[in-house]
């Protein structure tokens, strides 16, 4: 547990390093899953027809 | 006739067939999604646990390995978007312009977490959120010009009029970045000589092997995951255009 | 130009209408040539396959419904729109696109000025004046009619001399009057050996034409 | 060519309409932003210099809506000059309607509203010059790029301004060195060969595009 607390903490800047890689998942992530959603509706579109 | 370019210009079309393309682009998202996931995957293993932390920042070193390859992408994305555009402005390829309107947004947002990541970084360590450095001044120049960018190639009705407004401006933003980002750097030798060095010293530290192996990794791994957005979005797009073309709306 | 010896008539002639009525071009050959042209818009194509010859003095009126490409053909004959096909140009243009004149503050003679200039035919001379558009000549445009302004437009035409006339729908907006001015201004050009293409809805005004029907493609 | 650029201007200008705006711009802009910060006059000479040049900048993206649009662009195209040389001249004429009339009368201002030795004149005189030409320059390729698109004005700004961040520095730059006493010939010879530079590259770029967009239209 402590370990985990430490690790988290990131020796006092945890604050700022886990909003950093957060901010990349869900910016990155955003992006793929934008990517992805919006081939899927089209390939539907397409199967309409 | 004899032409020596003949080779090369075969080359740029034979990839520049969208059928082609489709069948390249088959093989290379499940070799990027692979690549990427392995990647990125030891890459943040290695960026948060095995890595040392800093001598000096101590463990607010590691939003580095997000904030360098962010600022790598954004780089290396402008400037693949200016060969497209210069390929799309020459010989008009439409994969060209499909490329150019696949990438950019996903260039915008790698500036976009390389300057919001950067912000991160520089509060615990400088103090401040923003410092007028010439580095961080001209990455904001840049992410305008993405923004830009791509405003300009959706306000037109007619879409291979944006498509080629977009790829001149890129085009035009490629011989000034250089211009911009030496501006700046020359303004700021005047205002503030003192933040320059210490900054260029935070920014390029001399690297120990154990920081650079998960920053290259990451980096690497990066390029794959946002190669395979891209070929992804590009593939959306031709699919559009298929069916636009098939229903007849131009 | 060269070829049909343009090159020693001088560039800016004073109302040259009046003073000579010398053939324009001197050699009797086909001023324009389209070999299977097609324009596509978009992915559209609107005009197919068109092929056709404009002899001298020859008169060209392209006909057809909103939307069968008159007005882009004749783009592309100016050389303002990209074409598949051959189009072979044999003489200098003066291409007068359809939309009336914008009423903005200048008079028409710093408009016509400026066209001249443009056109490369030096300072502007009035002496000829089949609109009858000189004592309009110092009011702004946007104090005219736009009958009034269409006859300054069609002044164009007097501006600079070129041997073939693109004229997109050219009496709209006309009197009768100045109808039958720009009937015997284009006659005065084809007795010339000049040629003109007249896009138009109302090819009851012209006589003695070749007639080009364009379709709505399907 | 000299009775085209008097109709570029004519129609740029709409009979000296638009300088008049401008320079009212420019004051006025001035006006509020001395409001704002307040009248000291040790704050002033620090802030409205460099405050100038930005306004010279906002001011001089005024005209750039009417510079191609609405033009008749097809007379261009086939007349018997070459399209960079009219582009040029349509530069000039943004640049007399605009740049220049601000660039004689913005100096005039800073030296009504601030303490004459504070300010190099030549140096001022000297940046706004170059400055507005750069920036009407770049306008021009702002223009030409937006030619045909929906919301002109915006996009507009949003392409121009990061193109002008070169000359605006370097521009800024020589009048902060100059009112300290130091070196500005340095950043003013930068920003005359960004203002030459862009001069002769950017009507051909404009022409380019603007001849693009007409035929493939």
């Amino acid at each position: 547990m402590t370990d985990f607390h430490t690790f988290a903490a990131m020796s006092g800047y945890g604050m700022y390093v886990w909003p950093a890689y957060g901010l990349a998942v869900l910016a990155y992530g955003a992006v793929f899953i934008h990517a992805l959603i919006k081939k899927d509706r089209l390939k539907k579109q397409q199967d309409e027809k | 006739m004899d032409c020596p370019y003949e080779g090369d210009i075969i080359m740029i079309t034979r990839f520049a067939n969208p059928a082609r393309f489709e069948r390249l682009a088959k093989i290379l998202t499940p070799v990027f999604a692979v690549l990427s996931v392995l990647l990125l995957a030891f890459g943040l293993c290695d960026a948060l646990l095995l890595s040392p932390p800093d001598y000096q920042q101590s463990d607010a070193v590691r939003i580095m390995y997000v904030h360098v390859p962010s600022a790598w992408m954004a780089m290396m994305i402008y400037a693949s978007c200016g060969v497209a555009a210069l390929m799309f402005i020459v010989w008009k390829h439409t994969l060209a312009e499909l490329f150019l309107r696949a990438a950019l947004p996903v260039g915008a947002v790698a500036c976009a977490l390389c300057l919001a990541t950067g912000m991160l970084w520089g509060k615990p360590m400088w103090g401040a959120w923003w410092v007028w450095d010439a580095r961080l001044t001209s990455v904001l120049v840049m992410m305008f010009l993405y923004i830009a960018i791509i405003a300009l190639a959706d306000a037109f009705d007619r879409p291979e009029q944006g498509g080629l407004a977009a790829a001149w401006l890129t085009l035009i933003g490629l011989v000034n970045l250089p211009v911009i980002k030496y501006s700046v750097e020359w303004w700021n030798t005047l205002h503030q000589p003192g933040s320059l060095s210490s900054m260029k010293r935070m920014a390029d530290p001399a690297l120990a092997a154990e920081m650079l192996r998960p920053l290259l990794v990451m980096g690497l791994g990066l390029m794959c995951y946002l190669a395979l957005v891209i070929i992804i979005r590009m593939r959306t797009q031709i699919l559009a255009r298929k069916i636009a073309n098939a229903s007849g709306v131009r | 130009m060269n070829f049909y010896g343009f090159s020693h008539l001088p560039k800016a002639r004073k109302g040259f209408l009046n003073r000579t009525l010398s053939p324009i071009t001197l050699f009797m050959a086909d001023l324009l040539t389209l070999t299977g042209v097609t324009i596509t818009r978009g992915r559209k194509p609107l005009a197919s396959d068109i092929t056709c010859t404009l002899p001298a003095a020859g008169l060209l009126l392209l006909t057809g419904p909103n939307g069968s490409g008159k007005t882009s053909l004749l783009r592309a004959v100016a050389g303002l729109l990209d074409a598949q096909g051959s189009i072979t140009r044999h003489a200098n243009i003066h291409w007068l696109a359809a939309q009336p004149l914008s009423p903005s503050l200048e008079t028409p003679r710093q408009y016509l000025t400026y066209q001249a200039a443009l056109m490369g035919a030096g300072k502007l001379s009035w002496s000829a004046d089949p609109f009858a558009i000189a004592r309009v000549l110092d009011t702004p445009l946007n104090k005219l009619s736009t009958g009034w302004r269409q006859r300054v437009k069609l002044s164009r035409l007097l501006c600079a001399e070129r041997t073939l006339w693109l004229l997109d729908e050219p009496t709209d907006g006309l009197d009768a009057g100045a109808v039958q001015a720009l009937q015997a201004l284009v006659k005065t050009h084809r007795d010339r050996g000049g040629g003109a293409i007249i896009a138009t809805h109302d090819p009851q005004f012209w006589t003695d034409a070749q007639t080009l029907e364009m379709v709505v493609p399907a | 060519m000299m009775a085209v650029y008097r109709h570029f201007l004519r129609r740029m200008s709409r009979d000296r309409g638009l300088a008049a705006q401008g320079f009212a711009f420019f004051a006025l802009s001035m006006m509020v932003c001395v409001f704002t910060i307040g009248s000291e006059d040790v704050l002033l000479t620090a802030i409205l210099p460099g405050l100038a040049w930005a306004l010279l900048l906002l001011s001089s993206l005024l005209g750039l809506g009417d510079l191609l649009e609405g033009e008749d662009l097809d007379d261009l195209i086939l007349a018997h000059k070459s399209l960079p040389g009219l582009m040029a001249a349509k530069m000039a004429a943004h640049f007399t309607a605009t740049g220049f009339v601000l660039a004689l009368a913005g100096p005039l201002i800073l030296f009504v509203i601030l303490p004459a030795a504070s300010l190099p004149v030549l140096c001022l005189w000297l940046g706004f010059m170059l400055g507005a030409l750069s920036f009407s320059a770049l306008g021009l390729l702002g223009a030409a790029l937006t030619l045909g698109s929906r919301r002109n004005a915006a996009l507009q700004a949003l392409i121009v301004m990061p193109l002008c961040v070169p000359p605006l520095i370097f521009g800024a730059g020589a009048l902060a060195a100059a009112q300290l006493d130091m070196g500005w010939h340095a950043p003013m010879a930068f920003l005359g060969a960004f203002a030459c530079a862009s001069l002769v590259l950017c009507p051909f770029a404009a022409a380019w595009i603007v001849r693009m967009k007409v035929t493939s239209s």
